[in-house]
């Protein structure tokens, strides 16, 4: 029976509370409702008194996670929407991500950020927040894009000593996936995937736009073109030598991403490859991004706000024929 | 709808009622429960066959008393923030119903144009605030409004801002109500606690006995209310207005009544615990308000009947209109976040 | 201060006091108090020396009673989040000198190792909280130390926190309180209404007539001190602490005192109200506790003048040793924020 | 009498007071007091009730500064720091940010934001947010260098039919002196200001660095190099034409900000001269940034973890060596 991107969500979840005393999840009707989302369904009645909910309070919530992190415990905070952690902003990166710096003590959490864009989803129930949290020092920032990534990441997040800001994406987790998933990902949580293999130009990417980038890259293959699609997988730290390899043999690169187009991922690794990648460049590395306005609500605008595949492929020709 | 008159309650702040204002009273705010209840389940209806509504509905369904009593106790030229529950309260201070069926439907002609949706909607001009979702948000905002009226001068005017049980846990609540507090002004916050913040129960929401408790701590005037007797919701909405606009500072109405739908249409609301639906928390305002029309022959059953005709042609008719309008258009859009774009916009092209 | 033994109001908390060990106690608590406000003296003598302090000192004058009182009834083992005014507690709850004068000297051997300055020094293994600046985020961390706690089946612990009136305007430390609530942790919240926050006088803080009255909107036990009366905050303290190890919940404790002080020492405090200082508020519970030691003949003149130099000695013993630690060497940091850098961290080299 | 950068801070507000009913002051100790950098000073007796005191709310205090101003006013919000901002971050992105877009009612209003590290100033009193803000669709985000432009730039703050960032360096505050502060501006707020002509490579800065990027390009003078110097003044919108037409006649260019180094200004300056200004580049563009840490504490520490002028210079001279 196949796998979706939430299920694995879950499962990922269903394993860390099984294997690891030290768990626990708070979020808001996480407990016996499950989640907003039913990414904990199940879980409250499989290990009492370890999935809780929590008040409205998410400044309050990632402040308890904080505080039973540093006593030893491993929590595990759901946002309702990545949207709403902007309420929980200070205690993320002044607190969370200050605490081992500043004390020695570390402080090992994930918060799951459930994000991105869906038709009807509008400006408050669709943000993709990863740049936000990927500029503040002392925190690892995910953004899987597959079943097994969803899975395997997020293990890998509750086993690291550092706080984890994990962005699921909501448009992804019932339409990915994955046939079963494998007892072990292929690759360590520090290492860039290449998802297609090509050899005419790199598109770096990750979460929801992966399959944008893969759908472009499988329409130009039919023009002729030999697209290489890099996931990034983490994107705080990024990988760039996986990035720089890809870019080495191609020549060329597109980084494309969901959120604004001030700043974010996209800025990050299109600075990295000019930067160091300079020489293998044979044209200008390019970005794509979402449009500069708030997530709009409706599903004609909001499929014309972000990125897609033929766009995608569009700008990819441009840089083809540089 | 177009039937009723402006709401009279506007005189009602200053003239005490006669009794048979005490019955138009009644009956006109049941009208606007009747045609909110009327919108919300002609939106579901829509929401079910699918299609037609992206996003989440969010029904009043059991909170058309208490959101009907704080509309009409609000004048033209107030200013109210609403939350979800509120489509009575928007309906009865002013709101068409065009915008709500708009809104919902898609129509590039709602307030919101497309670009925000549903419960978001709002008409600054009119005083009727576009809610952001982060609750407790507009506490602060609404007070923005009402200090700077003070700045300028203009006086009577009160704002009202509508959360639910579950808001009160959030900063951004206790900060908006602190500081309205602390400027004195006319803010009347009305604590909708039914029972339920989606799933989670108010054991798991708060520690004290009543919410109404916090309104000593913030220095506001308090009011409690049976949330499900529109009478009652009458007449603590009306006084709790007139105190603030009477300069007493803010006043805080906690309601008690029970949410009689899911949160949202996506949930069953199976987790709702059924002795609450049993108890007296559980009756239905509307329900109640009919038995009380017909208990004291202020209406008949045919004038209940003729009244829901009638909400019913209004609902389906502004659904049909919201369908008939254009949709929003990527091509007809500016894709600007900035009002003066073109006074700073240099290059910002980083989109292909 | 080798002398004094530890803390003997761990008993206490069991055993109720004879007559000599309220006198005992009463002796204790002065001499943290007394030591407090010599480092406090300190540390404002070296930072106008200038050179020697970098950042803002922020000093517990007239706070003292209410701080100690706090740190001495709670146990080893206990949690404490102390803030900006709460040397006195630090001390009485284990915090070596040597700590704070390290950490204001720029000291590498200090606890935040330079990384992190002055009042933001802790040590959570020691259940010392290392604050972050951010008026009420302490309150919920604390609050998730006690839930781990209860989680892992220990009991008998309490957590601390100190806030000022400032403080009770962050939405942090409502969620904080509210959240420690329906939890019914054992937390004791302590609110220094020290009449400023900043320049800014209660009066445009809040609106509530006590901040007491906020306990009973929270669902805490609530307890109203005299912060100039070291007699009446070591009951009173005691008590709360007690109420929470029992397992009643929640705790607020509202002292009334007043900064005698400027907020830091680049502040002169001109705005303060005369006639505060005048009032009972305003008396230094430093002076009254000698006061009430020299009444009662628990000591003589020539006792106080023999613990200050005690006092004295210590804290230049602990400021002389600070002065001749190495400076943080950035050349030997890591410069690292993760723990684990080495299994993530593939090229963050952005730098140069 | 010279002017300091702080002076100019008030003096602008003064005159906008002066100039606009429209305009109050609202935040932390900014009445009476004057506000903790008496960037305030005198305002409050000028104006009576046009300069008040907030609690320690500073959600609440963004939420009300937002409706004051869809009521028509235009309210200027004191941040005691920048780093305070952060709980008040959900109103800023959230709320004065998409106002327009979602409303169609515009929101003008100056969030002043006292910024940027000090020796001693530690992890929660030294932040710069820029970035941060630049990433959220509807925000223009200033960050002023000069004495000139901290005058000049809030005033078209103020004046701007948008809400506003203004980052104020707090290291500049006193040290930073003009002789005199002009009637009005040499260059409208959107442009970017060349500081330095020059001929070999381009540093591209704003904010204090600025200064620290003039020194280097001193000391590289004396070394044969000419080094240009480009100061954004405003972080969002950038001024991508100034720095293209700087790179265009030099072909080597670096950007140097203060915050931290995954993302922010730099990555961003960097991607858009990459993209749009490759055929000008004679060696890789290159970024120096503060070292991925909260801002340490220690006056040592501060000192390592911020670039300053000679590190500037050293990667100047890589660059101009390539
Ligand atoms: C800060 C914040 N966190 C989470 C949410 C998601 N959310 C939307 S409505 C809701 C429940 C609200 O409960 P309550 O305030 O009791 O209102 P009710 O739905 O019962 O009318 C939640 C958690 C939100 N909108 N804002
Ligand atoms: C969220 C936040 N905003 C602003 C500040 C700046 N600040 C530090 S202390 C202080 C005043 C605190 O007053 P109060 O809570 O009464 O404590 P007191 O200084 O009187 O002991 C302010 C405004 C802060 N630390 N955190
Ligand atoms: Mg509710
Ligand atoms: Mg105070």
């Amino acid at each position: 029976m196949a796998t979706t991107y939430l299920e694995a969500i879950r499962a990922a979840q269903a394993k860390a509370l099984q294997d690891d005393e030290r768990v626990f999840i708070y979020g808001q009707d996480v407990g016996a409702f499950g989640g907003a989302f039913k990414a904990t369904k199940g879980l409250a009645a499989a290990h009492p008194g370890r999935v809780m909910d929590s008040p409205i309070s998410e400044d309050a919530s990632i402040g308890l996670a904080i505080g039973a992190s540093i006593e030893g415990l491993r929590p595990i905070v759901e946002m309702q929407f990545a949207d709403f952690s902007s309420v929980a902003f200070s205690q993320i990166v002044n607190q969370a991500a200050t605490q081992f710096y500043r004390t020695g003590v570390p402080c090992p959490m994930v918060v799951r950020l459930p994000s991105g864009g869906t038709p009807g989803g509008g400006p408050f129930h669709s943000q993709c927040m990863e740049a936000i949290y990927a500029h503040y020092p002392g925190l690892v920032v995910m953004t899987p894009a597959t079943v097994e990534d969803a899975y395997h990441l997020l293990l890998a997040a509750v086993e690291l000593e550092d706080p984890v800001i994990y962005c699921e994406h909501k448009f992804l987790y019932n339409h990915l996936k994955a046939e079963r998933l494998p007892e072990k990902s292929d690759l360590p949580p520090n290492k860039a995937r290449v998802a297609r293999r090509g050899r005419d130009a790199t598109v770096v990417t990750y979460s929801a736009m992966l399959h944008e980038a893969l759908t472009a890259a499988g329409d130009l293959s039919r023009e002729g073109w030999e697209i290489e699609v890099v996931d990034l997988r983490v994107v705080k730290p990024i990988d760039t030598e996986t990035i720089l390899e890809s870019v080495s043999r191609t020549g060329r690169m597109l980084a494309v991403g969901e959120s604004a187009p001030w700043g974010g991922v996209t800025a990050e690794v299109v600075a990295r490859v000019a930067a160091d990648g300079f020489r293998f460049l044979d044209a200008p590395p390019r970005r794509l991004a979402c449009k500069d306005t708030p997530v709009p609500y409706h599903p004609n605008l909001w499929a014309a706000h972000r990125p897609n595949a033929a766009e995608i492929a569009r700008v990819l020709r441009e840089v083809l024929r540089f | 709808m177009v039937e009723l008159a402006p709401s009279p309650v506007v005189q009602s702040a200053e003239i005490p009622l006669k009794p048979e204002s005490k019955r138009e009273n009644f009956v006109r705010a049941y009208r606007w429960m009747l045609l909110a209840r009327t919108l919300d389940e002609k939106l579901a209806a829509l929401y079910k066959a699918g299609g037609k509504i992206s996003g989440g509905v969010f029904l009043g369904t059991g909170q058309e008393a208490l959101s009907t009593a704080l509309g009409v106790a609000l004048r033209k030229g107030d200013v109210f923030a609403p939350l979800i529950r509120d489509l009575a309260g928007r309906l009865a201070f002013g709101e068409p119903v065009l915008d709500a069926t708009r809104t919902y439907l898609g129509s590039r002609l709602g307030p919101m144009r497309g670009r925000d949706g549903n419960i978001h909607r709002g008409r600054i001009a009119e005083g009727q605030m576009a809610m952001i979702s982060h609750l407790g948000a507009m506490i602060s905002t609404t007070a923005g409004v009402l200090l700077a009226r003070r700045m300028r001068g203009q006086t009577g005017t009160v704002g009202a801002i509508s959360i639910g049980d579950g808001a009160t846990s959030t900063g951004s609540t206790h900060e908006g109500l602190n500081t309205a507090a602390v400027e004195h002004l006319p803010l009347v916050a009305v604590i909708a606690n039914n029972q339920y913040a989606y799933s989670t129960p108010t054991s798991r929401q708060f520690a004290c006995e009543d919410l109404l408790d916090r309104a000593k701590g913030y220095g506001y005037e308090g009011h409690s209310v049976d949330g499900t007797d529109l009478e009652a919701c009458l007449e603590v909405l009306q006084r709790a207005v007139d105190r603030a606009r009477e300069g007493h500072g803010p006043q805080m109405v906690v309601a008690r009544l029970l949410r009689l739908t899911g949160h949202g249409l996506h949930d069953d609301a199976s987790y709702v615990d059924p002795k609450l639906k049993a108890s007296p928390v559980g009756a239905d305002c509307l329900r109640l308000a009919e038995k009380t029309l017909l208990e004291r022959r202020w209406a008949e059953a045919k004038d209940l009947a003729s009244w829901k005709a009638e909400c019913v042609k209004e609902v389906d008719e502004a659904a049909a209109q919201a369908m008939r309008d254009p949709a929003p258009d990527p091509k007809l859009e500016d894709w600007s976040a900035l009002n003066e774009p073109e006074m700073l916009d240099l290059g910002l092209a980083t989109r292909g």
